[in-house]
């Protein structure tokens, strides 16, 4: 059973790592358990947009299943 | 990708590219014309040696896996949003020497102000709607992702 | 033909020509773009093979002896009025073949803002002002000054 | 004592004829005299504009002295 949390561009400056795997929980849970890891990350995360299974979340009491990925966005620099 | 417009027979052409390859805007270009078409605008985005008036010495572009289907959707949807013939759209990613095209943006039209309207939308379209990231390295060593504070 | 700009060290530079040489917008890109500027954009102006559904089988500028000193003129007011590095504009004359370009304007800004204002302005100001005139010749033999009733 | 009307696009396709030497007078009675004499120009002149010697001329009264050069211009149609 685990979910994995993918950090791009400053998030993943901010934790040093790419990616986390965790139990899956609610959204919440799991980025509270990034940041707790990754003290940087919280700086960064109230920037960020989100992505679960490549959808956008906006509910952050959304229970991540097994198997998922959810992704972590800075906002976008392209251009 | 197609609509059929309402004053002529030709259904819109939408493309877009998400590459780590040399991006040209003149080849862009020559993809949208026609003997059909009466406009074609264009748009490139440079890399710059310089931003905010600090130097730049390099910089890297990183793209989310979802920015090429994401990219294909915005195309499309500049398309049926104005009255032009054709667009096309290109983001490269990885790192891209100063002076070359980050981002390349061209609309055919009939008429030339739906072809700046169209361009205009685009290129804000791809800045709002699109995950991709750009970290840029100063010559005084240190370094930032933009727009992150 | 030069300026102080309010944000940078750059003084505009301006071009115009008008021409029965065949220009390619890509040329006149390539003239404006610089390490400093973050966006170009153009506008190519082509010769189509329909004007308002019927068919067109040639077509001919003709410029007034004025025509070059005001496209200077027109070319100095757009980078003085817009925050742009560089503008070029060229109007081509005598018989062009369908297809390729009337008109290229291109701008080089900072931002693409004022990369894209300054060209469409480019554009409406050189109809607006510039004396020159379009001969169509239609595939039924008929042929018409354009804008003349 | 000459001046001389050139005609450009429409205007010429109108009269015929890419010139017209006249006697100096003022542009009114120059347009009218190029009209006598090419009748169909006066469907085209309504929309036109006029250099005198270069110079946007828009007063119908102001003489056009000897040696000028009076332009018939149509309505521009560049790009």
């Amino acid at each position: 059973m685990a979910v994995t949390l993918r950090f791009y561009a400053a998030a993943r400056k901010a934790t040093g790592t790419s990616e986390m795997t965790l139990e899956p929980s609610v959204a919440l849970h799991l980025l509270d358990q990034a940041v707790a890891a990754h003290p940087k990350l919280l700086g960064v995360l109230g920037q960020c947009s989100f992505l679960l299974n490549e959808v956008a979340l906006h509910d952050f009491d959304t229970q991540v299943p097994d198997g998922s990925t959810l992704d972590v966005l800075p906002p976008f620099a392209g251009g | 990708m197609a609509k059929e417009n309402n004053n002529d027979f030709m259904a819109n052409i939408a493309s877009a590219l998400v590459t780590t390859d040399v991006i040209v805007v003149a080849d862009f270009a020559a993809a949208v014309r026609s003997n059909v078409s009466g406009a074609v605008v264009t748009f490139s985005g440079d890399v710059r040696d310089n931003d905010h008036g600090r130097a730049v010495a390099s910089l890297e572009y990183e793209a989310h896996p979802t920015a090429q289907s994401l990219l294909e959707k915005v195309a499309r949807e500049i398309a049926e949003r104005h009255e032009v013939l054709s667009v096309s759209v290109a983001h490269r990613h990885g790192p891209i020497p100063i002076g070359e095209s980050a981002l390349v943006a061209v609309v055919s039209a009939k008429h030339r102000k739906a072809a700046f309207s169209a361009c205009a939308d685009l290129v804000d379209e791809v800045k709002a709607q699109i995950p991709i990231w750009k970290h840029q390295v100063f010559t005084d060593g240190t370094d930032e992702w933009v727009n992150c504070a």
